[in-house]
């Protein structure tokens, strides 16, 4: 028995995003988002996208090209304080923003991915963002119904990938990307490098290969990924 | 293991396409591995924590730490990644399940299954089998066309308590191949050297009969 | 800046654990079952205990040990059907058996541990299991709840650790223990090798020191652990 | 920085104890870490993945994926660990974080945190603050008594939206410390050079005063 051959090109795997699609983004800030990916995306220019992804990246940076570029219709997130275009286009209309706490943005990904339908949770009770909040009481407690977050499409960043999809991710670049790994219909990681199978020790792997669709795999790393110097 | 089994079981083998992440439960549906081709890309998944499940080993070459899920001891492919209970759940109930091949105790006309518990003489837990059967994209059981005393096993209504209702796609037996349909159970195959009127008096539910030859394996 | 050191005696990590506690126990048959452990609390005798585990482990092993020494009021778990002692129990009503689906065990444990009330799911919803269980509707879906399961004790078995309590876990061993490490309040890892801090790679650590209260190192391995020939 | 901020951010070092595992909002509580005692057995837990946070690096030593969730370059230390962003609320909301430093806009006499959103000027999302503010065991407050218009961030009643209702422990201040009771917010210490008249006239909510001698800090 061998395993299957997920590697593909990175304008393969892009073009299967259609417009309108919902896409979730891994990263906190710069570690653990797929640049290139996202590159690829404004490259093709799919429009009308709901983007999901912790932060908004920085300006000029990421998610900023998809924003800059006119392709978000909506953004699902839990902070976007280092993009002023992000915000400037929530405040003027022009961008549809939910914001969520942070982790429960990633416990509800977490919950789509585990085939749940949602969560309870006292999270935010007191707070704005509970507001329309669904209200179950249990053993006299209120909690909040989260619903489950998935996505038409996952695209990660991982240091390491195996040609069927076993990742590595590097330190706090793991971040969302394991639970968008379980998240989304079609998922594609980009990698660093493509390891051969059996490189990864079973032991160690953060995503196990059959959560992944489509493995891309980068002749180099764009500026964004380095060190950002403020 | 009776010829009639062996039929079933390299039958039920061809249902495994290329590139499926498949379960195989306990007993007759973990023999189906053994008649893959070797260079089929399959990924075998055990709900104690492994993708890409190996051969099995002999007591002196044991892992004592890796097992599959009944408690065989299994080995590592290269490609192979362990995980933890709850990620190996989200894999079954998050869609990522290809097929699962399950035994069962009775199978109704409409595609319930009883498999875990006869109440009173059997009554260990469902374990895994209530998810796998709920949440794998495809649900094939394998299982005799009758159990020891004769009876039946897919039969109009099941009278033990349910695993999963309405979950089953196909049984495989020793004696035949049966979709169940949205109109019913509709025989797909015969095995050599049966009727189909031999299986459609071996059966409880009443079993559509398309028009035509009906292929044997 | 330095890490606390969490090790102890097995003596003292078990002495904490008082009559009618709630115990969660590692393990999916043999990988993964703090055999030690186990032994230390049929040593002390404590009683009353309500047992959260993945099964009963087989007759003359492991969580039978506590069965046999009457010392287990209520076991919550998914499979027993390896320990004829445990069905005899429960058929005479001596000891009071909750069974869950299996993921769904995994997952009440892990809500527990990520500080959520419950989770809404339709596993089981068609079976003897459904009964009684609260239902909300949401977007025309029927959901059950379950609700989080913590206790006041874990017993896990590591292949390593540090003196913070990092832990790693070996292949299938792993299964409930890195959820049960979340779920309890007070949390107890036997482990096969005591590692110096710093020895295991934070990009491979299965469960976090912040998990752990106890780390205990095991001399050597009872024949408990070895090799099960049938 | 000014002698009164760095003796509020030394005072609020000592409340950190032995074992415990903290978290440290950006800005302010971030430079309590340099107070430390270099041998004291702390974990600092940041909520995008990793427990035990190592000094912050020059950007020509930098690892590129290893920050803070304030963005700055640190480092690991023998003993940290990396997880996904699940798990890391889980640490938080499981009631493992022992304490958080939070910046503040207002904080109320009931101990309600608003920190997160002045409704027109600044909208930038809540980021971790809302489940740090109401899940870590013990919440204390890191701010300079008073804006820079010279308004009390110790309020009667928050105006701003909440982070989290009731969630406040204690407040470090460039003027006093001080615990939110049940009763209401009471004065602890005030800053050496300040009488208590001083730091009770420059709070918007009343001080509970307790009799006896003041302790400076």
């Amino acid at each position: 028995m061998r395993f299957q051959d997920k590697t593909t090109t990175i304008e393969a795997a892009i073009a299967e995003i259609p417009n309108g699609a919902s896409v979730m983004l891994g990263g906190f800030g710069v570690p653990g988002t797929p640049f290139c990916l996202i590159d690829e995306l404004v490259w093709q220019g799919q429009t009308g996208l709901t983007i999901i992804k912790n932060d908004a990246n920085e300006t000029g940076m990421g998610v900023d090209h998809l924003l800059k570029n006119g392709q978000v219709a909506r953004l699902i997130t839990t902070h976007i304080g280092l993009n002023a275009r992000a915000i400037e286009m929530m405040n003027a209309g022009d961008l549809k923003v939910e914001f969520c706490a942070q982790g429960i943005l990633a416990e509800r990904i977490r919950t789509a991915g585990a085939g749940l339908h949602g969560f309870l949770t006292d999270i935010a009770i007191d707070t704005e963002l509970a507001e329309g909040k669904h209200r179950v009481e249990l053993d006299g407690r209120i909690s909040m119904v989260e619903t489950a977050l998935k996505a038409d499409f996952a695209l990660l960043h991982a240091e390491g990938a195996d040609p069927f999809g076993n990742l590595v991710y590097a330190a706090t670049a793991r971040n969302f990307n394991p639970l968008m790994a379980m998240a989304a219909t079609q998922v594609i990681a980009e990698t660093e490098t493509l390891l051969p199978i059996g490189a990864i020790d079973p032991n160690h792997v953060h995503t196990p290969g059959p959560f992944v669709d489509k493995v891309v795999t980068l002749n180099e790393l764009t500026k964004e990924y380095a060190v950002v110097q403020r | 293991m009776s010829n009639a089994k062996i039929r079933m079981i390299r039958r039920a083998a061809r249902e495994i396409e290329p590139g499926m992440v498949v379960n195989l439960g306990i007993g007759l549906p973990t023999q189906v591995i053994d008649q893959l081709p070797p260079d089929m890309p399959v990924c075998l998944h055990s709900e104690n924590g492994i993708s890409g499940i190996g051969p099995t080993q002999p007591y002196d070459k044991a892992d004592r730490n890796l097992i599959d899920a009944g408690g065989a001891y299994v080995s590592p492919l290269p490609g192979s990644a362990y995980f933890d209970s709850a990620t190996s759940f989200a894999l079954v109930r998050g869609g990522r399940l290809d097929l699962t091949m399950l035994g069962a105790f009775e199978v109704s006309m409409t595609g319930d299954l009883a498999n875990w518990k006869i109440p009173g003489l059997f009554t260990p837990g469902a374990g895994g089998g209530i998810e796998l059967a709920q949440k794998a994209r495809k649900v094939v059981i394998l299982t005799t066309h009758q159990d020891r005393k004769g009876r039946s096993k897919i039969v109009r209504q099941c009278s033990l308590p349910l695993t999963a209702k309405a979950c089953v796609d196909r049984v495989f037996t020793d004696m035949a191949v049966i979709d169940i349909s949205p109109e019913g159970p509709v025989l797909r195959e015969v095995r050599e050297g049966l009727s189909v009127e031999d299986v459609v008096a071996a059966t409880d539910a009443p079993l559509i009969v398309p028009k035509g030859e009906i292929p044997r394996f």
